[in-house]
């Protein structure tokens, strides 16, 4: 375990200390705990407020998404592990605007036991809240079956979009309805080459051998569909897009956002070999690219591997994809 | 069947839980990063440490229901994956199950079982089979309360609930996860221990004491 | 070697191919050569045009900054080696915009005799042409030989005060002090936890044992101070910090820009946890934190690790770190 | 000291050499990741490769001055470390002393090497003595004049090139690197062949066949 770190106990506490230090006029926490992260100018007053929440050891997400023109707030867990129903409340209360509020969060146990939790415990208080849950990966489970499937980096879209809709004055109804259309037009799906560690547990969770891949892994390290040998950048890269190609059917002459994403330990210099491909595949298609993120949006520590995310977009998912945001991890002009 | 458990017994059993989930980190760490993302131990010490510091501050006042509901809150805050969720779910609707009660009959920890397998049911929506916790915790529930109805005592009910939830444990073990995390490694959870169902082992013998 | 590739020679090609159209409204290239990345609004007229150049393996430096309110062009070269003379050139060429060019670059030896002989060339086409090489590496020479220091991250603050002095109409006298100014003032250290890999070469060019670090190491993996046993976040960040305080020493009461950057494989999260100890160090001193950045701005493909670097600011400096800007790497909104 | 070398000799030496740097890729690269950043013999091998293409494409057409400059110009395109550049330096200059030139003497040679020479220190700005190719090309250079000085004939005056440049690779060895990445290197140089020379000792040893 090759990490920079004090004790692995505080891992967490230490690192949102940090991040409150280093981004004050943007970020603050709720009430006393440093895991309960919000807008600094929360509540925004009559507007729709977005939470999401999850494991540490993802950065950018989920934090690294709170700011203007996405969410308002998010409840951070330890590595890999859900934040409690409490912090979840604790948040939804600080940056409750007047106009209900929405869970976007990834399909993980943990998290959906506690945020239905946080959404029982809201009610009582009279905040009205509804979940959107995203469930882009379509390595972890079958179509048949997409209600099982892991939420990654596409959740990213999904935030871009309902923030646009919230910050454009959407009622909740309209917002959900933009997180909603966004994902039923996005798919996800990775490849990991390296492990990772938790730095409580002090030993990677899983091998990856030297010249082997996984491909299909999950953000956590879930297993994919194959591990086979390691291929070249442009095989792998016709493997994902294929796969995502399949489920998504998008129609030749219809546009689609792209994200590129590292999971960690990737350098964007192979993000942007892969991407070269994804672009190639989506062109012999008469697939047009809107826009295109190639960077670290949803990582796995210091896991070597990425992931391709395509969502099709009509002018609509357009126009909120394009909507000016400022987080301290994701800033687009218009 | 006659003894009560009182304040003092409960309190010592939920420290002795606490206790031997801190000794167990790195077992149930082990067992969780066969079929999930290894943070089981993790998550569990932290709540065993937390339930220990719980029964250390907190008198229980009269009411051992609240009080046990008080413990799931605790538990929640200290350790929110599925597992240590469903534990708070378990505490919270198991201790609503016994509100107001100041000291523990068979009965009432059968309720309390009974409350809590349904509450864990509800909470994580999985069906026996499925290879999670709750196919070991509701035959122990089932087989700790038909013992009380049968006119066991406690202690007996209770390595009664112990050897269901051992079978139970043991049932799914050639089966393939069908919920959670580990749904998604499929068939290589085949042969597998559930490290929800060890972990309720680990419980219900520390219980015994 | 585990790296998403196809052929090792056409990592960079491949590389340039991908990002070029991943950007297509930010980024154009110069002649037909991908290696001569310009903005696409280039050339700017009646701005003075900054160039800057230097080995692939590093993204976001150096193309990375090339956009509104940073650099005109930029000459990439092969993975760690310089790009030809003749690629500087032909940069220069399509940027220039009447007013002269910068050419601001780390002072590495291949670097600086290109970047020399294309100064010349450009001469014999009457543009004017003037260097500042930069040297920020306190780990690289004693203050005493700061001359043949090398230079790291600290060259993104003078990317960023010397394109902000351009975008604001500067003369090429006023761009050249702005980039010296900020320069003057920039120092950084780094500490290497694990080597990287040129693809070409298919091998680590250097290892490091599993409980150790190397204190100074360089971005292509120069050696630095010390290699020693892995230590604690804290203690790492107390080394290079206090290195750096020493050389910069600035007065209790100023105040500094501070980068924690990433090598490539360090998580965003480990970034914080140093991050939150810098600020500790520099409140115990007095010194105020004008900005902080926390990411990946300089890396070494897939080294772990992470450098510090500090900008002593006074009111001129902070406004032209806070100008806006906008690259495929860096956008920041007034 | 009387046969000039022709546009046939002077192509093929340079096709030798570039020959040569793709062959020694693998051991110039290990010499360069013990004091460097491993990319020398990555560069030469490019620069080799160009070479040998430059030779085949373009035709020396009586003027071989003019035809070893454009060889710097290709080999600067192709690989631009220092040494890369310093090689390029070195035909640019060298090709400069003998412009105009259709064959060349023992003379021409000396003179070539002489403006390589100084051509590279002007460049890169480095002493004799701070441990960099200099410390090679400098005596060999040196030696060349100094044999065809003599009456030696080409193949002789080469001969003392080569065993000049060996000679002044092997007295810098132990010292420590003083320019360029190696410097930050330090002590750890102390020792070691600077791969520069080597590079230099390699490319003189193919000229000579
Ligand atoms: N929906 C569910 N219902 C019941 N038990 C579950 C459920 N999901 C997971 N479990 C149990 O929890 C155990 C894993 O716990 P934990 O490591 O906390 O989960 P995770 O890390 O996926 O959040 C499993 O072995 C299983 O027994
Ligand atoms: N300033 C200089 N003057 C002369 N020779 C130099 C200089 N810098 C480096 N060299 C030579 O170049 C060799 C390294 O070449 P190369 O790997 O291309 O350098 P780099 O990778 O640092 O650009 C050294 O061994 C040395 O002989
Ligand atoms: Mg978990
Ligand atoms: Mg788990
Ligand atoms: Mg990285
Ligand atoms: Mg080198």
């Amino acid at each position: 375990m090759k990490k920079i770190l004090n004790q692995p106990a505080d891992f967490v506490p230490e690192m949102l200390e940090g991040l409150l230090k280093a981004h004050p006029t943007q970020l603050a926490h709720a009430g006393d705990d440093l895991h309960c992260i919000v807008r600094a100018d929360a509540p925004v007053q009559g507007k729709v407020a977005l939470v999401t929440g999850g494991g540490s050891g993802h950065l950018p997400v989920f934090l690294g998404y709170v700011g203007k023109g996405m969410l308002d707030g998010c409840a951070v867990g330890d590595v890999f592990a859900s934040p409690s129903a409490e912090q979840m409340l604790a948040v939804t209360q600080r940056i409750h605007g007047g106009r209900g509020v929405v869970y976007i969060y990834g399909n993980y146990g943990g998290d959906v036991m506690n945020f239905d939790m946080a959404a029982e415990m809201a009610s009582f208080e009279e905040i009205e809240v509804r979940t959107v849950l995203v469930k882009d990966d379509v390595a972890s489970a079958p179509p048949a079956e997409a209600g099982r499937r892991r939420g990654v980096a596409g959740m990213i879209f999904a935030f871009k979009c309902a923030g646009a809709k919230a910050d454009q004055g959407g009622t909740l109804d309209e917002v959900v309805a933009a997180a909603e259309k966004a994902l039923a037009h996005t798919r996800t799906m990775g490849v990991a080459l390296s492990p990772c560690t938790v730095p409580r547990a002090g030993k990677p969770t899983f091998t990856i051998g030297e010249g082997e891949m996984e491909i299909g892994m999950g953000i956590h390290g879930e297993p994919g569909i194959k591990r086979e040998p390691l291929q070249s950048a442009d095989e792998i890269t016709e493997r994902m897009v294929l796969s995502i190609l399949e489920d998504l059917q998008p129609a030749a002459g219809s546009r689609v956002a792209v994200m590129v994403n590292g999971l960690g330990a990737t350098p964007p210099e192979e993000l942007y070999i892969i991407y070269r491909r994804v672009h190639q595949l989506l062109a012999a298609r008469e697939i047009r690219v809107h826009r295109a993120y190639v960077g670290e949006y949803a990582t796995s520590m210091e896991m070597a591997g990425a992931s391709i995310t395509l969502m099709g977009v009509d002018d609509e998912l357009a126009a909120w994809l394009d909507h000016p945001a400022q987080t301290p991890f994701f800033v687009q002009v218009a | 069947m006659n003894a009560r458990l009182d304040e003092a017994a409960v309190a010592a059993a939920v420290a002795r839980i606490g206790a031997e989930l801190v000794a167990q980190e790195a077992a149930l760490t082990a067992l969780d990063q066969q079929m999930g993302d290894g943070d089981l131990g993790i998550t569990l010490s932290k709540i065993g440490l937390a339930l220990q510091e719980f029964v250390a501050s907190t008198p229980v006042e009269g009411d051992l229901g609240k009080w046990l509901g008080k413990a799931g809150m605790a538990a929640n805050r200290a350790g929110s994956s599925s597992f240590g969720t469903l534990l708070a779910t378990a505490l919270l609707r198991g201790g609503k199950a016994v509100a107001g009660k100041a000291t523990l009959a068979g009965e009432d920890l059968a309720a309390f079982l009974a409350a809590a397998d349904a509450g864990v049911q509800e909470r994580g929506k999985a069906q026996l089979g499925d290879k999670t916790v709750i196919d070991a915790l509701h035959p122990a529930a089932a087989a700790f309360g038909a013992a009380v109805a049968d006119g066991k005592s406690v202690a007996e009910a209770g390595q009664a609930a112990l050897a269901a939830a051992q079978a139970g444990r043991d049932s799914v073990t050639p089966l393939r996860s069908k919920i959670g995390r580990a749904s998604w490694v499929g068939e290589r959870t085949e042969g597998k221990v559930d490290p929800g169902c060890e972990a309720l082992v680990v419980m219900l013998r520390a219980l015994l004491g």
